[in-house]
């Protein structure tokens, strides 16, 4: 793969002030949703048709000490996208920089990727009729500027760059924090076939809501490589086998006057 | 067309009726998402309304109307970055919310009427010169001690009007509060307050 | 702040204690992680509750809402045991080693010359000891008892650790750390930033809980040093500017005192004696007051007539004209009018329903918003009044907002930054610039003919400003806050300058400087950065005098060499020629000298780094309403005894015995309560929650309580409650987290909880606001309201 | 020559059903392969685009689906009938479809006599009504996939791919041995018209049913 582009999400340094999500929401025009408080932080429970990035919250109270984890969750542009394949209409392609990008005239909804997609991110929009997810700013990027998300981080918890430069960053984040978080790993250099948005967790990527090896459903895989390619042809067999059959009896003269001029008895 | 069950029923109805002729499509075609559209418009460098950090705030117009808000890259303090407030400064401006009139609620009515800067300017002058002048004190009598200590009455000029208060202005510009404050006490007015004691 | 955003990087460990920085000024994270991650700077958060600033301070600590003397206190006696101090700062550059006049005494919880019936201190024994011709008398070993140091180091020395965590309830282990790691900035080549907002303010005891901390901030030798300081995060874009405005009763523009009907300010000569100390910089005041009062007056303003001095109203003495006191005028019916601009005190002032009634009384209010806040509607159905019962006339008038129209605002770090118009307002909003000076013309139009003495004030205010330019209007307006050499017309080029005899104006002494023949300084934006430290001194102005780090004089020691290399800001270099003077040995520095430059390290004056001050040091022992020294007192409503003294509650604290403002009592209220914001509102909340993606993101008032307080009542994550206070009752949403604990005082177990007060009936997010239980009842010297430490009842459901 | 008897074969409710669910199955496999894959951008424009098409899926689905349930609670002994009959399966069955791939070829066979549906029908009777079953429950999952669980929305895809597939595999068979397969004639203009067969043709074809039902007036 050509050196692809996408952010470093170090969780140790976000400070949950959500100014991402805003700066997503106004560069993408998306307008706001009904929300209500539930007793968390999280008071957008989940990505949805109008919102392409959230910040979850995770409390934790382990001996005494609590912890408190933001992650930011959006589209994770893996380096070999499930939703890329499933879709009938080849609306989602991977720009020069590595980023997932839909084609938003040819996506038909169908919310194929939302179901093939390994870290479930697609959502569906009722008004466009459209599956939406996060496009890493591709038009932006194409200007030389940074995505929306990444330029408006206050603390530097995303970082915008070259693939393989933000995982030695990230390598060597985790290896400063070791001390303090024993757990500390890097999420997203191998999860799913590798993804272009790197994490720096300080905990098991469960703790912060992600899945622990999310990979793509077998029964995808299943449907994708077998189903998909090769059961169409049983059509044309059976097809065969009739057009064949057609001649055969007509060759071999059972023809239909010989059924006809059946008598009773047959 | 992904429906619901509801849209589905009342879109059906209409649709059988008329089936698609053959090329004729349905929906109009969908915006193209993702064009840059701040592309060669010049950026007004400007301070978000919200905390005491100070931070730069980029607004890009065009043909008077907003159409993108961003940190200022340039500014020391932000370099760009902007929390959910200052990024969402695009909607103080458009939003459908926003006063747009002047306007006066006479006593006891329950409901605003629409006036026009002028009508407001006049009748808030006459109220403060009423109130003003029912009010005023320009001299009052107060306790002193002369040098012998003993206590005697001094009459002080104090151009003083207790009946007027003003609130507020820290979110507004500086020359603003400047001017406030030279109205206020070229009045009298000596119950001059804003948040910054709260 | 003595210091400001950018300096953050330079830090050695931030103190956050009565801030939600991360969340409430989410900027200084951006330096604080720079600091961390270049100097592996040390973050510790203090704060009642684990919130988003403590998920990523380095070292977090509860303590009882109320109770910052107590722990601070206890850092102070934690630094004299262990002899932490900064011996050299502390004996040069504060006034330990001055020695304090015998009468001065402490017991039991009072200072000397209390007067119970006035709750008033008379403060004549609170003075320096002084030698036959005034000097007063020092002892540099700090050994005599009666000086400044020891008096300070017996009266902390009550404050030991146990104490503390008896009335703090912080946990002993996790207070030494805090106390430790703190501590260790005490040294030259480390230095210590103390970040502070609301939390520290807003009680009755808040001066003094910032007096503590400068105190600290001395004793460890932070202030004056990049990376230290004593940093007040203000809350608003402008809070800095309006206050430097002199938009508060008890001043007027550039912190100059507003003069009262005491005798003393009979004229202006009394006024000057009374306001102008024999030393230090503030000896300038009759410069400043004279050339403000040509700004005001222009020509009018001669010598003769005091300059027009008899024209400042003279607020009475005998009445309190702060926030409070406004409201319990309004209330009583003493104010008839209000303009309300930028504001909105129906959700932010304390014990809302009383000053909702208030409301009730007046004849007129002015309000000008973006948006209808709810003081503008106070009387309409949805708040719950009955307007067929309401007399008041109301004025809306729309204003622009931020980026349509231009001007400048100060933020905390004192930069006085330029802002530009983008785009026109909407609708017919105008800018408040332009609706200030209509409203004058109008009220000077109805005036014009009038020849009574009580409208000359009004009648010869300078108020001849172009019309309907708002671009030549500003001009003007930032022209006059600059001043004017009126010999030559030439827009004066820095305060030192402004004289007293009537041939200069200034709107505002401070800004002196910002707008100079040469440039609007405040539209510089120059990102280079000469000073490495961050300083960035063509960008923008800061007053004064473009100082970027005030008391910097103290990046030196007494012979002018700097602390240590990257700390340092001013030094003496005994071979630099002065070109004009031709001087050899000057003062060098990267950024603008707090201090008078043309004395040498060994003139008298040399080694005077607080020059605002008239002794020229920085005061561990300085006279509050409340007391030289910082004492913890409980806040007014308490469940608890305190133990330190017999004192209950802050003697000098002035007591509102009115209607609707009853003490809430333990026993009907055991539980403590506190209010606080969320970065995705602004305090009163109706330019945020009138803003859809922020009213998306925090959409309801939320309680946070602890599981133990949850699991008593029953109540979960989730669940309406209903929060009541001897004032009012209000309705929110539970929020059930391990975040906030019950806290053991004295051996007992007290809950506390906590609200977030944006809320109102207004705009996309609504609800009810927290300010409905808050009392009236203030600070000993600023009367800023107690909103952060006060009793309530909670209890699942709505009734 | 004198009218030679007729026989009635199918009710009209049944041919009724049967071709409304020919009709949808057709529009139904054309529009859902516009969406299925790209191969069939040519057929976008007869929809009126891929979303028209789309559009058309769920319509003629509600009709797939309401069609049969609709004959089901109106005439439930016909669908069961049919079910019963289809579930009998004794040696005539197993001798019919093991002689069956000479029959198709075209060889001479005698096959044993046979109910009303023959046991390659009665495959069928199982095979097609399990297949549109599962279509119709995995579309509903696809259809509203917000209010179902991830794995099983995941689930539907193939299933809906699988059924739609391996039942236009068996509508090659069906479309073919029911009308140009020698002997089918009669059955498939009786479909057409009003369900009657000649007897002669009933009697050979569907041995045991013609007995049963019309040989007593022998």
């Amino acid at each position: 793969m050509a050196k692809t582009k996408g952010y470093l999400v170090d969780t140790t340094k976000c400070i949950g002030c959500r100014g991402c999500v805003v700066a997503c929401k106004q560069w993408n025009q998306l307008p706001a949703e009904q929300t209500r408080f539930k007793g968390t932080y999280q008071t957008v429970p989940d990505l949805t048709g109008n919102t392409l990035t959230i910040i979850s919250f995770h409390e934790y109270e382990e001996e005494g000490q609590i912890q408190w984890y933001f992650a930011k969750r959006q589209c994770m542009h893996c380096l070999d996208p499930a939703c890329l394949k499933v879709c009938p209409q080849k609306a989602i392609s991977i720009t020069d920089t590595g980023a997932v990008v839909r084609d938003n005239d040819k996506c038909v909804g169908c919310q194929y990727c939302a179901a093939a997609c390994p870290f479930h991110i697609p959502r569906y929009n009722r008004e466009t009729d459209k599956e939406t997810k996060c496009s890493l700013c591709t038009e932006r990027t194409a200007e030389g500027e940074l995505p929306a998300c990444v330029k408006a981080c206050i603390t530097g918890a995303l970082q915008y760059g070259d693939r393989d430069e933000l995982l030695a960053l990230a390598k060597k984040r985790v290896s400063d924090i070791i001390g303090k978080y024993p757990k500390a790993n890097v999420y997203g250099e191998t999860q799913a076939g590798g993804t272009n948005i790197l994490y720096v967790l300080a905990d098991e990527p469960s703790k912060y809501g992600f899945e622990e090896n999310p990979k793509v459903g077998t029964v995808i895989h299943a449907w994708q490589d077998i189903i998909k390619p090769y059961f169409p042809w049983l059509i044309a067999l059976t097809g065969a086998v009739s057009v064949f059959s057609f001649f055969s009896t007509r060759f071999l003269g059972v023809g239909k006057e010989a059924h006809e001029g059946e008598s009773l008895d047959g | 067309m992904k429906v619901t069950r509801r849209e589905f029923l009342k879109i059906s109805g209409a649709a059988v009726a008329t089936l698609p002729v053959l090329g004729f499509d349905l929906t109009p075609a969908m915006a193209q998402s993702g064009t840059f559209r701040i592309k060669n418009i010049k950026p007004v460098p400007s301070i978000c309304p919200y905390c005491g950090c100070g931070c730069g705030v980029v607004v890009y117009a065009a043909d008077g109307k907003v159409i993108n808000t961003e940190g200022d890259p340039d500014h020391p303090i932000n370099q760009g970055s902007t929390c959910a407030k200052g990024a969402s400064v695009y909607q103080l401006h458009d939003n459908p919310r926003r006063m747009r009139k002047p306007l006066y609620r006479a006593p006891y009515s329950d409901q605003w009427e629409e006036k026009d800067w002028d009508w407001v300017y006049n009748q808030i002058a006459k109220r403060v010169k009423k109130t003003r002048d029912e009010t005023f004190i320009t001299k009052e009598k107060v306790k002193t001690k002369d040098e012998t200590g003993a206590e005697k009455e001094l009459e002080m000029t104090v151009n003083r009007t207790d009946a007027i208060a003003t609130l507020g202005g820290a979110a507004l510009d500086n020359e603003e509060c400047y001017l406030y404050s030279k109205l206020a006490r070229g009045l009298g007015l000596v119950y001059v307050e804003h948040c910054a004691r709260l | 702040m003595t210091n400001h955003w950018v300096d953050l990087r330079n830090t050695d460990c931030a103190l956050i204690m009565g801030s939600n920085a991360a969340e409430n000024h989410p900027m200084s994270f951006k330096w604080l992680m720079k600091a961390k991650e270049t100097r592996g700077a040390k973050i510790i958060h203090v704060d009642p509750r684990f919130c988003r600033t403590s998920a990523r301070s380095d070292l977090y600590a509860p303590l009882r809402s109320g109770t910052d003397i107590a722990f601070v206190g206890g850092m102070i006696n934690y630094i004299f045991e262990n002899n932490l101090y900064f011996h050299d700062y502390v004996a040069n550059y504060t006034n330990a080693p001055f020695i304090i006049d015998d009468g001065f005494d402490f017991k039991d919880g009072l200072f000397s010359g209390y007067d119970p019936e006035k709750r008033k201190y008379d403060q004549s024994t609170w003075n320096y000891k002084t030698d036959a011709d005034g000097n007063p008398l020092k002892d540099p070993t700090l050994e005599n008892p009666r000086c400044v140091f020891q008096l300070m180091k017996k009266h902390y020395s009550r404050y030991d650790v146990d104490t503390v965590c008896k009335t703090t309830g912080t946990p002993k282990d996790l207070f030494l750390k805090v106390a430790e790691a703190y501590a260790a900035t005490g040294v030259p080549d480390k230095s210590g930033t103390i970040m502070y907002a609301m939390g520290t303010t807003q009680h009755s005891v808040g001066s003094e809980n910032v007096r503590i901390f400068a105190v600290l901030q001395l004793l460890l030798g932070n202030i004056g040093v990049p990376g230290g300081g004593v940093n007040a995060m203000r809350g608003e874009s402008n809070v800095q500017g309006a206050c430097d405005m002199g938009l508060l009763m008890h001043v007027l523009t550039g912190y100059m005192g507003a003069p009262s009907n005491d005798p003393a300010y009979v004229d202006l000569a009394g006024y000057l004696k009374k306001e102008t100390p024999k030393a230090g910089f503030k000896v300038n005041t009759p410069k400043w007051l004279v050339s403000m009062m040509k700004s005001y007056y222009g020509d009018v303003a001669t010598k003769e007539n005091d300059f027009c001095y008899d024209y400042l109203p003279k607020r009475r003495t005998d009445r309190n004209y702060t926030h409070i006191g406004m409201f319990e005028a309004m209330y009583d019916g003493i104010v008839k009018g209000v303009f309300v601009f930028g504001a909105n005190p129906y959700v932010s002032g304390p014990d809302a329903n009383k000053e909702t009634k208030a409301l009730e009384n007046l004849d007129w209010m002015v309000a000008a918003d973006l948006f209808e806040t709810e003081t503008a509607a106070f009387w309409k159905e949805e708040a719950g009044a009955d307007p067929k019962k309401i007399k008041t006339e109301v004025f809306f008038l729309p204003a622009a907002a931020s980026y349509e129209k231009a001007g400048t605002i100060t933020n905390s770090g004192r930069w006085v930054q330029f802002r530009w118009k983008a785009v026109e307002p909407v609708g017919e909003a105008m800018g408040d610039l332009e609706i200030f000076y209509e409203i004058g013309k109008r009220v000077r139009g109805l005036y014009k003919n009038s020849t009574e003495a009580k409208d000359k004030p009004i009648q010869e205010l300078v108020w001849n400003y172009t019309e309907h330019d708002e671009a030549k209007l500003l001009d003007e307006v930032q022209r006059e806050i600059n001043g004017y050499d009126l010999t030559t017309g030439k827009l004066m080029p820095k305060f030192a300058d402004l004289k007293d005899d009537g041939t200069t104006s200034c709107g505002v002494w401070i800004y002196s400087g910002m707008y100079t023949e040469e440039a609007n300084k405040t539209k510089l934006r120059d990102t280079k950065d000469p000073s490495g430290i961050g300083i960035y001194p063509k960008w923008s102005f800061a007053w004064p005098a473009n100082r970027r780090i005030v008391y910097n004089r103290c990046s030196a020691d007494a012979a002018g060499k700097p602390w240590c290399d990257d700390k340092k800001v001013i030094w003496w270099d005994s071979n630099k020629v002065d070109e004009k003077t031709g001087k050899v040995g000057n003062w060098d520095s990267i950024d603008v000298p707090d201090f008078i430059v043309k004395n040498a390290p060994t003139d008298p004056d040399g080694c005077k780094p607080y020059i605002m001050k008239d002794d020229g040091v920085g005061g561990l022992f300085a006279k509050m309403a409340d007391g030289p020294f910082p004492e913890h007192y409980e806040p007014w409503e308490s469940p608890v005894e305190h133990s330190l003294s017999s004192v209950q509650f802050n003697p000098a604290a002035k007591i509102w015995d009115t209607p609707m403002n009853q003490k809430g009592k333990a026993d009907k209220y055991p539980i403590i309560a506190t209010t606080y914001r969320v970065v995705e509102h602004w305090q009163a909340g109706i330019m945020t929650r009138n803003t859809p993606w922020l009213a998306e993101l925090m959409p309801n008032v939320f309680v946070e309580i602890s599981n133990e307080l949850g699991a008593e009542k029953s109540i979960v994550n989730g669940d309406v409650v209903t929060i009541e206070s001897a004032r009012g009752k209000v309705k929110a949403i539970a929020c059930v987290t391990p975040r906030l604990k019950p806290f053991k005082i004295n051996g007992k177990l007290y809950h506390e909880i906590g609200l977030l007060w944006h809320y109102g009936f207004q705009g996309i997010a609504k609800g009810d606001p927290a300010n409905r239980l808050t009392p009236h009842i203030g600070c000993a010297n600023s009367n800023t309201p107690e909103y952060k430490a006060f009793l309530c009842n909670i209890h699942k459901g709505v009734n | 020559m004198v009218e030679e008897k007729r026989v009635v074969k199918t009710t009209l409710g049944a041919r009724l059903t049967h071709w409304s669910h020919t009709i949808c199955w057709f529009t139904l496999l054309f529009t859902g392969l516009v969406m299925f894959s790209g191969w069939f951008e040519w057929l976008k424009p007869v929809f009126g685009g891929a979303n028209g098409a789309n559009f058309l899926h769920r319509l003629f689905a509600v009709i797939f689906g309401a069609v049969p349930l609709f004959g089901l609670l109106y005439k439930p002994e016909s669908f069961f009938g049919w079910m019963k009959e289809a579930a009998r399966w004794g040696s005539n069955e197993i001798k019919f479809m093991m002689m069956f791939p000479f029959d198709l070829i075209g060889l001479k066979v005698n096959m044993p006599p046979q109910d009303r549906v023959n046991a390659g029908q009665k495959f069928n009777s199982f095979f097609f009504p399990t297949v549109c079953f599962f279509i119709g429950v995995s579309g509903v999952i696809m259809w509203f996939a917000e209010s179902f669980p991830l794995w099983l929305v995941s689930i539907a895809y193939p299933v809906h791919d699988l059924c739609w597939i391996l039942g236009t595999m068996q509508l090659m068979f069906h479309a073919y041995l029911g009308s140009l397969h020698p002997g089918s004639g009669e059955s498939f203009w009786a479909m057409f018209g009003d369900g009657t067969v000649r007897a002669s043709w009933a009697k050979h074809h569907h041995t045991n049913w013609y007995n049963e039902t019309y040989g007593e007036d022998e």
